[in-house]
């Protein structure tokens, strides 16, 4: 089996109003030492031993589904272990 | 007697639960800013819903480090009553001042429209003027009123006759055990995803959620002539 | 690494003007007549949007034109942020529409939402506490997964930026042809209340008052979407994806109520307020100034920024939301930082109104741009495009009439209803938070919408209507009807129809043949206007809604407001009990 | 300066209606080999250099704020960076 992780995060340029208003919360509760929080999805995803292009289907799921290209960057590990 | 409307940042039902006590049940109401620190003088403390803080992260997460809630959780302490809808209730569960959690609706949908209640527990200083099991009709608009607990706090919840409304004819968001509202063990912080402060007037569909503010003001005033 | 901009020189050798959208001719003009020297990059780039279709009007300007804008019921037509309508004892309803097609085909649930967060602040700007959107829509047939994308994720944006700020969706229409495919169209329009009273302007009047912009800091989102919304798609140019902004409602609810309360509270300090839209800083800035005739200074490195190294042409031409800029009187600045404060706002001193009718930007010690005001909003060109009637009307005209076959009404009622744009659109509609303000009396699903004024007898109609199939097969005659069927929703509603707005989504108008149905059409709105007695208090433009050359069937959305003089008048469209009588009126 | 990476995710006792669909989607799509898809959510966290008790102000915001332990839970990861 494989056990796959995949980060998808605003691309920089994008403006985050969540992470933003996480921020301010945490400031707010008595936390000046945090400098900056952004947030991120992720994903664990378990794929059949039998799939033969574990990367290829990642990339695509990713694309198509996981993350928004238009805004959002994603990155991904791909793990082998027994099932 | 004189109700507390708590506004918070992105609060956005506040007008409409200040003008279902001023306009319509006929009682004092004021507005308190999320940053004031005293609740002085209040009889009762309402949540309105909205999207506080943009219900970033999570519904009610961040709003419960406002200011005024360490004021909220020292007036339920002493008893006092506080009720909270849609966001205000999920405020609350964030809070702790009641039990569980509510997760994103099953349909991953906003859902705003009437809906049937079933009054489950007629008798708690909210609800004295329902019935048992009446059905009445009070809108809903949530995308997350999906309420979860732990098998442990749901027979907890059971067993002290907390659960005081479900949903009836239909569960619009996939909440275990069609839960709609739920009351703390003491009996004076009561929670519900469905509007009740929408449906006090038959010209805006319904006015089943009228006597839910009404029963409060009659608990108040017996109390008051103990 | 800093990007280092082309010289004027360069500018005018590699015509990079010509990417953002202006002619040789205009850059002529804005060399030779205007500016009597080569326009250096961020001047440039000013021109550009400024000229653009999506600011300028310059193709539409001439049909705009005809429409009927004045009435005794008209407070504010055409011009400002929103029009205003009387509705007696010293209140008045405002309302406009606008579109935004490009940005929802590209990023379909920002695009929606961000288009919903434009035309609120058109709204509060002009000083009216919001009470209702609604929403026009249209989608190719959804037999395919890209469609359905879109129209879930629109409809998801459209809720997900109104039940957040807390303005019932009461409204709207949802149409499906192929013909919106590859073009879908997504408008939306917002009725608001005010006090007479309360009314503004969006001015920059004064010399030495002070411009302040307040909300969201400013990033390189959306740079050239005025412009990216004056072209035409081509599937290929995906890459132009990076012009998306993102909403966020929360901090619109936050600005909302500041200025809001700017406004009710602190007139004495107040002179000006407008919304930073498309175009953003450019077009908000000139724009307040050229209406008062005065100049203006802006120093660029005052403006709250979220990314580093911004040049000035990426800040002016930013298209970040919830941004407002406001004019205040000297002196009183630290009154409104003070207010704007309480909602957890910046408010900051971005520069001042001048005497000289000069739009001058500094920055980093140096003045980056220089222009007489009036170049960038009242000298932009306007073309008087031919028109061509299309090939098509002669064969419809040639056609015999079609007399339908009927087999079984029952089956032909049940596949009339299986098509998606006759069945019901409780599926949307419920997403929608359509009570929040507890004054909506009659919700999605009847003829128009009612939302009642607080503490008065009276109430609110309004609707949205067209039938873009109608106008292609005859613009002139389906422009009446679109008004007629908007005014029959408000009459079947209890109200009286008062004024209407617009958005006239269209394809290239380039082509003489969609001019031909632009400017057609308004003839037969017009028309149904001045008999209605409707006038057109405001509107927006979209056009080059085009995918591949093949543009969309001409689509101007009607929006329609009524007044109900009394709740008790107000009328629903279901059946009230068996028994009653069923009349048929009209032919 | 820390650089604080925090995942949450839902107890594997609670049903994640997001990551049911999601995973629905990816059947549908034709991605019959992915057998799993669970939903969480990270967060990137800066922590100045000056914090002295990094690890206990991470599980307090986590706590109080990133988490809601009545149906998540978190684990975090601490790395001191260069500024
Ligand atoms: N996108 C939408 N948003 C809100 N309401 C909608 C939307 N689409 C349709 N509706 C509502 O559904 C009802 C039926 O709409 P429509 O099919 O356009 O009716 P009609 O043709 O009778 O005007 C109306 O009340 C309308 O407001």
């Amino acid at each position: 089996m494989y056990k796959v992780t995949v980060y998808v995060t605003y691309k920089d340029s994008v403006l985050d109003p969540q992470g933003e208003a996480v921020k301010g919360a945490v400031h707010r509760m008595g936390y000046p030492t945090i400098e900056d929080i952004r947030i991120g999805k992720y994903f664990e995803i378990q794929v059949s031993k039998d799939e033969e292009n574990v990367e290829q289907v990642i990339e695509e799921i990713c694309d198509k589904l996981l993350a928004n290209v238009v805004m959002e960057t994603y990155r991904y590990e791909i793990q082998e272990v027994e099932a | 007697m004189k109700f507390a409307v708590i506004v918070f940042p992105g609060s956005n039902c506040d007008l409409d639960m200040y003008a279902a006590i001023k306009d319509i049940l006929g009682e004092d109401a004021e507005y308190v800013q999320h940053y004031e620190t005293s609740l002085e003088g209040f009889d009762a403390v309402l949540l309105p819903g909205g999207f506080t803080y943009g219900d970033y992260l999570r519904t009610g997460a961040i709003a419960r480090f406002a200011n005024i809630m360490s004021e909220v959780v020292r007036f339920a302490e002493e008893g006092k009553p506080v009720f909270g809808t849609c966001n205000g209730f999920q405020i609350l569960a964030e809070a702790g001042l009641l039990p569980g959690a509510l997760r994103r609706n099953d349909t991953l949908k906003f859902v705003c429209k009437p809906q049937d209640l079933k009054v489950v527990n007629a008798d708690t200083q909210f609800t004295s003027l329902y019935k048992e099991d009446e059905i009445i009709s009070v809108p809903i608009a949530h995308g997350e009123g999906n309420y979860f607990c732990d098998a442990e706090t749901l027979a907890d919840l059971k067993a002290n006759n907390q659960i005081v409304f479900t949903y009836a004819n239909g569960n619009p968001n996939g909440s275990i055990e069609d839960i709609a509202g739920i009351i703390n063990k003491k009996g004076n912080v009561l929670g519900m995803m469905p509007h009740p402060e929408r449906a006090v007037e038959a010209l805006l569909g319904s006015a089943d959620g009228l006597r839910l503010f009404q029963s409060m003001v009659e608990n108040y005033k017996k109390e008051l002539n103990k | 690494m800093a990007f280092l901009e082309p010289t004027p020189e360069q500018v005018k050798e590699s015509k990079i003007y010509r990417e953002w959208g202006l002619t040789d001719e205009e850059y002529g003009t804005i060399c030779d007549k205007i500016l009597h020297r080569l326009p250096n990059y961020t001047e440039t780039g000013l021109f550009a949007v400024m000229w653009s279709e999506h600011c300028s009007y310059k193709n539409s300007k001439p049909v705009l034109r005809k429409f009927p804008t004045t009435g005794p019921q008209v407070l504010q037509g055409p011009g400002e942020g929103a029009g205003i309508v009387d509705i007696g004892d010293g209140q008045a309803v405002v309302f406009k529409a606008e579109s935004h097609n490009h940005p929802s085909a590209v990023e379909p649930y920002e695009g929606a939402a961000t288009g919903v967060g434009g035309i609120i602040r058109d709204i509060f700007s002009m000083g009216a506490r919001p009470i209702a959107i609604l929403d026009s829509l249209r989608f190719g047939e959804l037999d395919n997964e890209r469609t359905k994308h879109i129209f879930e994720e629109v409809v998801a944006g459209i809720s997900g930026y109104g039940n957040c700020i807390g303005i019932p969706t009461v409204g709207g229409e949802t149409v499906f042809d192929p013909c919106y495919k590859g073009n879908p169209l997504v408008n939306a329009m917002c009725v608001g209340l005010i006090d007479q009273k309360d009314m503004q302007k969006g001015q920059a009047a004064g010399v030495g008052n002070s411009i302040m912009y307040v909300g969201a800091k400013t990033g390189r989102d959306g740079i050239h979407g005025a412009t990216f919304a004056s072209e035409e798609f081509k599937e290929e140019e995906e890459a132009q994806r990076s012009a998306v902004q993102v909403g966020d409602p929360f901090m619109e609810k936050l600005l909302m109520e500041a200025c809001l309360e700017c406004i009710y509270d602190y007139s004495d300090a107040l002179i000006g307020i407008q919304d930073m839209g498309a175009a953003g800083l450019v077009s908000s800035s000139s724009e307040m100034a050229s209406k008062a005739g005065s100049g203006l200074l802006l120093n660029l490195d005052d403006v709250p920024q979220r990314e580093t190294e911004m040049t000035p042409y990426e800040m002016m031409l930013s298209e970040s939301q919830e941004r407002m800029l406001l004019c205040i009187k000297k002196g009183e600045e630290q009154r409104i930082v003070d207010l704007f404060k309480k909602y957890e706002l910046d408010a900051v001193v971005i520069g001042e109104v001048t005497d000289d009718g000069m739009y001058r930007l500094s920055h980093a010690g140096k003045v980056v741009a220089e222009l007489p005001v009036d170049a960038l909003a009242e000298d932009a060109p306007v073309y008087y495009k031919p028109t061509a009637v299309p090939a098509r009307i002669a064969a419809f005209a040639a056609m015999e009439d079609y007399k339908p076959v009927f087999t079984s009404a029952q089956d032909t009622l049940v596949a009339l209803l299986q098509q998606a744009t006759l069945a019901s659109k409780k599926s949307v509609y419920d997403t929608y938070d359509s009570m929040v303000r507890t004054s909506t009396v009659v919700g999605p699903g009847s003829d128009a919408a009612v939302v009642r004024v607080r503490g008065t007898k009276k109430a609110i109609a309004m609707t949205t209507d067209c039938n873009g199939r109608y106008l292609y097969l005859n613009p002139e005659i389906g422009g009446q009807i679109a008004v007629a069927e908007a005014a029959r929703n408000i009459v079947a509603s209890g109200g009286k129809p008062l004024a209407i707005t617009d958005c006239l989504n269209y394809g290239n108008p380039d082509k003489p043949e969609i001019f031909w149905e632009l400017s057609t059409s308004a003839d037969g709105i017009s028309e149904a206007c001045r008999q209605l007695d409707t006038p057109v208090i405001s509107g927006n433009v979209s056009l080059y809604n085009e995918t591949d050359g093949v543009a969309v069937y001409p689509t101007p959305m009607i929006g329609m407001v009524g007044l109900i003089e009394d709740l008790a008048h107000i009328t629903t469209q279901a059946f009230k009990a068996a028994g009653d009588h069923i009349i048929l009126i009209g032919e």
